[in-house]
């Protein structure tokens, strides 16, 4: 870890739940923006504590399972109607009746495909190159610690005000992580 | 630092997003339009055993069709002539000719001449040259203009869309009978309208279900 | 024993007995059986399906090489063993994302211990399921006709088909059921990477934990396409095997043609599924010393599915009965005779011994707590439910016209195929094993009393109330 | 244009090696799958195209055979020189439809296993060695008194007049007839009552015909011809009195049984006896008939009593006794005097004076060989080796014969001993001449050159002679002589039409001697010990002769419904009493035992198969199968003539059957033969139908509210053409012709035991027989012939993904093969059960199994099948297509009732089947739609099935009514 490298992020570690949780009260009241606070699991309030509101993603996979029945409707009318009208069993060509087990299905595979990509669009994921993953403090963020990071690129960033700010969250460990 | 995984990775994403659905989409149009007989056979223009000219034959001197593929107003097929309709001609004409040396060898032996199929449709689908003729379809929309081919090339796809898309729609494509044979008509210059042709008896109205032309 | 028992916060039902102390606990003995050294007896048994599998993926290639004939099929069973099978295989894949989803939404925390497992196993099912309509027709070389593409024949599917819906409900389950497990897998994958030594480990890991880093602001998205996704999957998985049902619903055939189907269908396939389920997971338990995560609370609840499915699905069997004497209508009044008393009574008894008698003994606690009855019980439900399929199947062999009937005797390749698949599946559940979480550690961790805010460390002692661990019951 | 390959050999063109080589082109196009390029494909045009000749146009030309002396007039398709197919010629007296035989000819024509070339003492050799060697036979033959010459059943008059060259040449030669088809007992029958030198034949036409013993409709006599008229008999317009009547007394269920009005199984051995007590009874009621005894039991039975009460109610010559060739020739005998005295001969019984006079049987044959006075031995187009009873021990006497010669179209058992073999021309290689019991005559053209070095028979007797003449100059110099002047164009007007219009055999009505009967009428004296063993010429492949037909060894027997094989067949309490199970019974029917079937010191050992209404102790053996040297086909099944005797070819008591622990699997194609009371062949007697012609009605499983309606608008068929179809049941006699003529037609694979086993047979037209299973010795057994019926509101249409099967807009269920990827559903979804699925690539598999013949006689407008795909009955829709076009082309577009026929209509002896546009109010087919006995089977499903059926009708016979 050689000192020239550009510092990406400040950590500090903290224990439970109630610690980051109080601690994320803090960080939602001073005045830094790029920060997070990671958990091994989904903590929930968390967000709420950090001061987000709602996912948007609702509205976002709620407009692609219409767009997918809607064109798997429409696709079978035009294929039984127009593109390749043939007379099966004397029904009439628009069998609408027939078409809605297939609109329901690419419904559901819209929605499902849109909510799995959406997360992943809205959590600009995946994004492989992270140097918060190489921290070895970090690493334990997905077994039992929580830490806050708080960016380098946050205007408000300073090295060592910043990790001083960390400790006096309660955080039992804190450090630079460097890209 | 060292990194599991560089930089420009984080990049891979947007690529994958714009990338995939653009194969993707060029796949089928790829497969459409590259698998299919437009591409695959249109112009397939194999070599004859004898130098023919139809541009010669049927475009120079005029020759009707009808007088070698004698059978295509009353029969499925558009016979290929036998030598002796050759012969009918060349027996005083170019009677030496070394092109025509084949031809004369068939007509002394008897056996076939073994010309490349053009034209070629799976077994399972069963054209009628007789009720395309008779209906005022011209050679012309399914062979191209042959009285301008040196050497015969499939100028059509004979896909199975192409042929519904006549059946749907037979209209433009229909000519008085009298003009079947006659590469240069073209019935939408002429102002043809079947509705209107005296010697039509019948609309035509050509099949469009699977039994028409699957058996 | 001394017991340590994790209770919901919220009804103070035992959530889990003898926990980790922490959640590192967790973790350890999640990716315990990835870090062994392999051990001899995974060899044996992947080696061992390894070569079923094998003998499926032989048995298939000489099928396509030489025809369906290879089958025992003929003209009125036109359908054997291949249709069978993945009835059965899609029935077995309908327990993890009903578990998963299902409970998920109705907020059944005791789903976490098994979720990723029954996942897992809905997931290797469909794989197997799919895999036989497939190879089943006769030309399998022009089967992408059934897909929607433009093409230079102008030719189109026709959606009138349940076929047709069927390949769009089982292959969007498939699409839609890995979406859903591989969203559950992301923050365990990350763990792994996190952890492993190994660079080779390491790198995979990293690949498919796609970056993943625990933020809230993730969370946040993530939590709701999963909430999202249990959503979407709850009303896929009853639309699956009620279209699964349509296919012979819709038809006309005496036996088939009933509208009882969808939701008996629906009901088999829960059944069926909890089935494998607790003939895998009571023997992983045991191997990969999960005892504590996969608790005898866990096994009470799903025998308890069991034995309410089970009484569906016998429920059902009766009905049809009835109904095909009640509607008055004589060829279906025969299908249902020739069942239980035709040429192929074994089958059906088969079926109802194994899916309605023997569960019965599941109103016992005390089989509901023995693991080695519990084993024996969900072997006899997996070949009851594939007996069921088979029944359904086989009333091809006598429908309207006499002249027809006819019997289906299965081949060396039909049993190729049937014990291939299950070599297949345990092939797929072997890898999956070693190399991947076997239980969902966030939604461990995130049901652990601690992982409440406003836990008070001291409220987690077991000694106020000591636990008889089989307290509560499934609802 | 891949047809048109062929043509580069034709009937004009008959270079052999030619015709070969187009085959080959011709396979090798049908074997190219759809691939991303086309597959590169020559175009072969004739050097010179014979006139009025075009290619991939088929043509029709007429000619004629016979099996075992049944003539039948042919109209045979060659398509770019091909026969593929082969009819009944109607202007021919003697056709009416076509046989199962007939239609079968045109494969064997392709039999790769047909004899190719001549053999000398096993050794192949040259044709020209062959020519010389027959160049030099009149030498070494010399006067002819070791000259024995062996024929079949040939009534030709151009053979008879070669065969009076032969006796010229050498006068001391003697003539022998043998035919496994033949009719040496009813012969020497109508010998002993003194009518010689006459052929004879029922039309079907008699208000009561008796059958003993005799299946007119199946493997004996003018079949075609009798089931035309007898089906005609049986119209339900007809008044009472002329409506027919059938009884039948049998052994083992034959097809005419099994139409029976009514029928009484009892041993063969005990026939006679009860013509006897019928002759008895017709003596009482007044008739000219000797003094007879009878048994006391068969004089007392109400059956004969009704029967001889219902022969004396009717108009005299109005009824017809026959005998059936079973029987030995003292039952035929008492036949003809029984026919004399009800006025029959010259009516229902009608003789022509024809065939030479002179011929031996085959037991003389034997005696002479015997004694060592046969030095030469000719044997014609016949395998006595193989069929003639075991007792004569005729294979090892023929080759002590210094000199044999074998001619025949397979170098089968009989070529296999011979001296010389020489390979007979196929008679659609042949010309010839046939005159027909009834007495006319037509003359036999070839469609083709002969395929192989062959000789046809007239032109191996003109050979014996010494001379060289070609067929068809023999045929031209016979008739010749019989008109004066503008003979070509006479001729000409033959070969067209198909008859010869002179020189008609002259008919005649014998008289009868009575004397000797009652002195050679032979009863039994007391029941035989033991089984008796009734051998049976099997109803598909005959004496054997039609063994290597892959079509008719698939054929299931109209009764049993057993392919490949024969199989001792016994009555439920037979069975019970042998020790077997009743494997009717079982849930695995096809799973039966072998059992030791011995008499004499002779045992068979062949599997045991339960058939109601054999009659009891009796068991029946198909004659036929089982050959050494038949070809692959012809193996399968097992031979039973080493059972029989000379004396009684056909009966013999005594048998013993011992089960056998080995099991044997049969292919039986329809394994469940109860009805269940479903109401899919209705029927009711012509008394309740005057009573109530509605009666089809009462059958209906929901009243007609109930089923009309549809969820939907009602179904739209716009087409200026509806096609429809009807089958009588009231006239259908189950024979399968349909089935083999659609098989020809439509390119239908067969696919051998092992699939048959497992129910994957093809055929698109099936015929479904019921019958209650549990009777013993009585049966009745009711037929329905059985293909797609294009159902309006097709089931199968609406489960196919792909959209394979679709309607089209004449109401036809179509099926695009090249669309279909073999889901099957369709198949499960079919509530008849009529769609044939490939589930091998059964097309190259019959490639591999019949050489390049198979291709050759494929129908080049019927698309062959891939593996993988499902197929069924079109209604003929490439003949529907062709009409259609021409019908655009020429004209207006509409199709006249009547032009479409569809093969299994064209092929029906019986005329049961109707085909037409029901749009057209007064088609045919309109017609027969509003017959109130029609209905439509399943009709409770609402398919509105566009095959539709007309109830069966029976006409007991009041006394005899049960209860």
């Amino acid at each position: 870890m050689s000192s020239s490298n550009k510092v990406f992020a400040a950590i500090g570690e903290f224990s439970t739940v109630k610690e980051i949780w109080h601690a994320c009260e803090k960080v939602r009241d001073s005045e830094f923006t790029k920060w997070d606070a990671h958990t091994p699991f989904p903590v929930h309030g968390l967000e709420h504590a950090m001061g987000m509101g709602r996912s948007r993603l609702p509205f976002f996979v709620f407009a692609m399972g219409i767009t997918g029945a809607a064109g798997a409707f429409a696709l079978q009318s035009w294929i039984s109607t127009t593109a390749y009208p043939i007379i099966i069993a004397a029904k009439p060509y628009f069998s609408w009746q027939a078409f809605i087990p297939v609109t329901f299905e690419v419904m559901v595979l819209f929605s499902a495909g849109s909510a799995v990509l959406g997360m992943l669009f809205l959590n600009r994921l995946p994004r492989w190159w992270n140097p918060l993953l190489e921290s070895e403090t970090f690493k334990q963020v997905t077994n039992n610690k929580f830490i806050i990071s708080i960016e380098a690129s946050d205007p408000k960033f300073d090295p060592d005000e910043t990790q001083e700010f960390l400790r006096s969250l309660g955080a039992s460990k804190v450090e630079l992580v460097e890209e | 630092m060292t990194h599991m995984f560089p930089r420009w990775t984080n990049h891979l994403p947007t690529a994958v997003a714009v990338g995939v659905p653009l194969l993707g989409v060029a796949v089928v149009l790829g497969v459409y339009y590259f698998f299919s007989p437009y591409y695959t056979d249109v112009g397939y223009e194999p070599t004859q055993p004898v130098p023919y000219s139809h541009a010669l034959h049927a475009g120079e001197m005029g020759m009707d069709c009808r007088y070698c593929h004698n059978t295509v107003e009353y029969a499925a097929h558009a016979a290929v002539p036998p030598t002796s309709t050759c012969l009918n001609c060349h027996k005083y004409v170019k009677a030496n000719s070394e092109k025509l040396s084949l031809v004369r060898q068939s007509g002394e032996t008897g056996e076939p001449i073994p010309w490349v199929k053009i034209h070629q449709l799976p077994d399972y689908a069963y054209f009628n040259h007789s009720a395309h003729v008779g209906a005022g379809v011209g050679c012309v929309s399914c062979h191209g203009r042959v009285d301008q081919m040196e050497e015969v090339w499939l100028h059509e796809p004979l896909s199975m869309g192409w042929c519904l898309d006549c059946h749907r729609n037979p209209e433009p494509h229909l000519r008085p009978v009298s003009e079947v044979t006659n590469m240069a008509y073209d019935p939408v210059a002429a102002g043809y309208d079947p509705s209107e042709d005296p010697n039509r008896t019948r609309e035509v109205n050509p099949p469009v279900h699977c039994a028409g032309c699957h058996r | 024993m001394d017991m340590r028992v994790s209770r919901d916060p919220v009804d103070r039902r035992p959530l889990l007995v003898n926990p980790p102390t922490d959640y590192n606990g967790v973790t350890e003995a999640v990716a315990a059986p990835i870090e062994w050294k392999t051990p001899m007896g995974w060899w044996i048994f992947f080696l061992v399906s390894a070569v079923f599998a094998a003998m499926y993926a032989g048995s298939t290639a000489y099928l396509i090489w030489e025809g369906t004939g290879i089958w025992g099929l003929n003209v009125p069973v036109a359908w054997g063993w291949a249709i069978v099978n993945f009835v059965f295989w899609v029935g077995i894949g309908h327990a993890g994302t009903l578990i998963s989803a299902v409970l998920f939404l109705f907020r059944q925390k005791w789903r976490t211990s098994i979720n990723r497992f029954s996942e897992a196993m809905t997931i290797f099912a469909v794989v197997c399921a799919l895999s036989f309509p497939t190879i089943h027709v006769g030309r399998i070389w022009l089967l992408y006709w059934v897909f929607p593409v433009p093409n230079q024949m102008g030719a189109w599917p026709q959606f009138r088909s349940p076929l047709l819906w069927d390949v769009f409900a089982v292959s969007i389950y498939g699409t839609v059921s890995v979406l859903f497990w591989y969203t559950g897998l992301v923050p365990d994958l990350a763990t792994m990477r996190d952890r492993v030594k190994s660079k080779v480990a390491k790198f995979a890991y990293g690949i498919f934990a796609l970056g993943w880093t625990g933020s809230t602001r993730h969370w946040r998205h993530y939590e709701t396409a999963y909430m999202l996704l249990a959503g979407l999957a709850t009303p896929l998985v009853l639309s699956v095997h009620s279209v699964v049902s349509f296919d012979f619903a819709v038809s006309q055939l005496p036996g088939w043609h009933t509208t009882i189907f969808p939701p008996y269908f629906v009901a088999g396939a829960i059944f069926s599924g909890f089935g494998m389920v607790l003939t895998l997971m009571l023997v992983s338990r045991v191997i990969f010393k999960l005892e504590h995560i996969v608790t005898m609370h866990h096994l009470d609840n799903m025998a308890k599915v069991v034995l309410l499915t089970g009484m569906i699905v016998g429920y059902a069997y009766g009905m049809e009965f009835f109904i095909a004497w009640y509607g008055g209508n004589e060829y279906e009044m025969f299908a249902f005779i020739n069942r239980a008393f035709g040429p192929y009574w074994w089958a059906y008894w088969s079926m109802v011994s194994c899916n309605v008698l023997i569960p019965q003994v599941l109103w016992f606690k005390t089989i509901r707590h023995n693991v080695a009855a519990l084993f024996v019980l969900s072997i006899f439900v997996n070949i009851g439910m594939w007996f069921e399929r088979y029944v359904i199947v086989i009333t091809l062999s006598r429908d309207f016209l006499p002249s027809s009937w006819d019997m289906f005797y299965p081949t060396v390749w039909d049993w190729a195929a049937l014990l291939g698949s299950f070599g297949l599946f345990f092939t797929l559940f072997s890898l999956f094993v070693r190399f991947l979480p076997m239980v969902a550690m966030a939604e461990v961790k995130s049901v652990m009393p601690e992982s409440d805010p406003h836990h008070e460390p001291d409220e987690t002692e077991a000694a106020k109330q000591p636990a008889t661990a089989t307290a509560g019951g499934a609802s | 244009m891949t047809r048109e390959t062929i043509s580069a050999a034709g009937p004009h063109n008959p270079g052999r090696r030619n015709f070969l080589s187009a085959v080959g082109a011709t396979v090798a196009s049908l074997q190219t799958a759809a691939c991303i390029r086309k597959p590169y494909e020559k175009i072969l045009p004739y050097a010179e195209r014979p006139e009025d000749l075009v290619p991939g146009e088929a043509r029709h030309y007429a000619t004629v055979w016979n099996v075992g002396g049944a003539v039948q007039g042919l109209l045979v398709r060659s398509t770019d020189g091909r026969p593929t197919k082969v009819d009944g010629n109607p202007n021919h007296p003697m056709t009416g439809g076509s046989t199962i035989w007939a239609q079968a000819s045109v494969l064997s024509l392709y039999d790769p296993e047909r004899s190719k070339e001549p053999v000398r003492e096993g050794e192949g050799v040259s044709p020209d060695e062959a020519v010389g060697f027959l160049k030099k036979l009149p030498d070494e033959i010399g006067d002819g008194s070791g000259l024995a010459v062996v024929v079949p059943e040939l009534p030709s008059p151009t053979a008879d007049r070669l065969w009076e060259d032969i006796r010229a040449k050498y006068p001391k030669a003697e003539l022998y007839r043998f035919d496994g088809a033949g009719t040496d007992h009813a012969r020497a029958g109508a010998a002993m009552v003194g009518i010689e030198g006459a052929a004879w034949t029922t039309d079907g036409t008699p208000t009561v015909i008796a059958a003993f013993d005799a299946d007119p409709i199946g493997t004996e006599g003018d079949t075609t011809a009798f089931t035309k008229a007898f089906a005609a008999g049986r119209d339900p317009n007809r008044k009472p009195a002329e409506a027919n009547r059938l009884y039948v007394v049998e052994p083992h269920v034959s097809i005419t049984g099994s139409n029976a009005d009514h029928r009484m199984a009892v041993k063969g051995s005990e026939v006679g006896d009860f013509l006897a007590a019928l002759a008895h009874h017709l003596k009482k009621g007044g008739l000219n008939v000797p003094t007879l005894d009878a048994p006391k039991d068969k004089l007392d039975s109400k059956f004969v009593k009704a029967l001889a009460k219902d022969l004396l109610s009717r108009k005299r010559g109005s009824t017809i006794v026959m005998v059936g060739e079973r029987q030995p020739a003292h039952v035929h005998a008492l036949g003809f005097v029984l026919n004399e005295a009800l006025g029959n001969f010259g009516k229902t019984l009608r003789f022509t004076k024809q065939g030479p006079t002179e011929v031996g049987a085959l037991s003389d044959l034997v005696r002479r060989m015997n004694d060592g006075s046969v030095k030469q031995l000719v044997v014609m187009g016949s395998n006595p080796v193989y069929e003639a009873p075991a007792d004569l021990n005729f294979g090892e006497l023929f080759q002590k014969v210094p000199l044999t010669i074998h001619l025949g179209l397979y170098r089968d058992e009989t070529g296999r001993l011979a001296t010389w073999h020489i390979p007979q021309s196929h008679y659609l290689e042949s010309w010839g001449d046939l005159r027909a019991r009834e007495g006319t005559t037509a003359i036999q053209q070839p469609l083709v050159a002969p395929l192989y070095p062959s000789l046809s028979p007239i032109e191996f007797m003109a050979r014996l002679t010494g001379a060289e003449s070609k067929g068809y100059d023999l045929v031209r110099a016979t008739h010749q002589g019989a008109i004066s002047g503008g003979f070509d164009k006479r001729w000409q007007r033959w070969l067209h039409d198909g008859v010869v219009d002179v020189g008609q055999a002259p008919s005649f009505v014998p008289s009868v001697k009575t004397d000797g009967l009652a002195a050679a009428y032979k009863f039994r004296a007391e029941r035989a010990q033991g089984l008796e063993l009734a051998f049976v010429r099997d109803n598909a492949v005959l004496d054997g002769r039609f063994g290597n037909s892959p079509w008719l060894q698939e054929l299931p027997d109209p009764i049993t419904k057993i392919a490949w094989d024969n199989a001792a067949v016994v009555s439920p309490n037979t069975a019970e009493k042998i020790g077997v199970p009743n494997n009717l019974e079982q849930s695995s029917v096809r799973d039966t035992v072998m059992v030791d079937v011995s008499v004499g010191g002779e045992t068979v050992r062949l599997p045991v198969w339960v058939q109601p209404g054999t009659a009891e102790d009796v068991v029946v053996l198909s004659l036929g199968y089982g050959r050494k040297h038949g070809g692959k086909f012809a193996k399968s099944g097992f031979d039973v003539n080493s059972l029989r005797t000379a004396e009684s070819p056909y009966i013999r008591s005594g048998a013993k059957v011992t089960p056998t622990r080995k099991g044997y699997a049969v292919a039986c194609m329809q394994p469940e033969a109860s009805m269940h009371d479903r109401p899919i062949v209705r029927d009711a007697t012509r008394g309740d139908f005057t009573d109530e012609p509605n009666f089809v009605e009462k059958f209906e499983v929901m009243d007609e509210d109930h089923v009309a309606s549809l969820l939907w608008d009602e179904p739209e068929y716009t087409a200026e053409h509806q096609w429809a179809l009807t089958i009588d049941l009231n006239s259908c006699v189950g024979c399968g012709s349909c089935t083999v003529a659609c098989q020809a037609e439509n390119n239908i694979p067969w696919v051998g035991k092992e699939d048959a086993l497992k129910g994957r047979e093809m055929h698109w037209i099936r015929i479904d027989r019921y019958f209650e299973p549990k009777h013993s010795d009585q049966v009745e057994v009711r037929y329905q012939p059985m293909a797609c019926v294009q159902c309006e509101t097709a089931p199968c249409e609406n489960v196919c993904p792909v959209g394979a099967t679709v309607h089209g807009p004449e109401g036809l269920n179509n099926m695009a093969y090249n669309r279909c990827i073999g889901t099957r559903y369709c198949s499960n979804n079919c509530p008849y059960k009529v769609r044939r699925f490939n589930f091998f690539h059964y097309t190259v598999r019959n490639d591999a199994d019949y050489g390049m013949g198979i291709a050759m006689q494929r129908n080049p407008d019927v698309t062959v099948r891939y593996r993988g795909v499902m197929e069924k009955c079109t209604y003929c829709v490439q003949r529907i297509n062709k009409a259609r076009i021409h019908a655009k082309v020429n004209g207006d577009g509409i199709i006249p009732d009547g032009t479409v026929k569809t093969a299994c209509q064209e092929a029906c002896p019986a005329d049961c089947i109707t085909f037409g546009n029901i749009r057209d109010p007064d088609s045919k087919v309109s017609h027969t739609r509003e017959d109130p006995r029609n209905y439509a089977v399943l009709s409770e499903l609402n398919l509105r099935p566009r095959t539709t059926y007309l109830a069966k009708l029976t006409n007991p016979n009041p006394d005899l009514a049960e209860g």
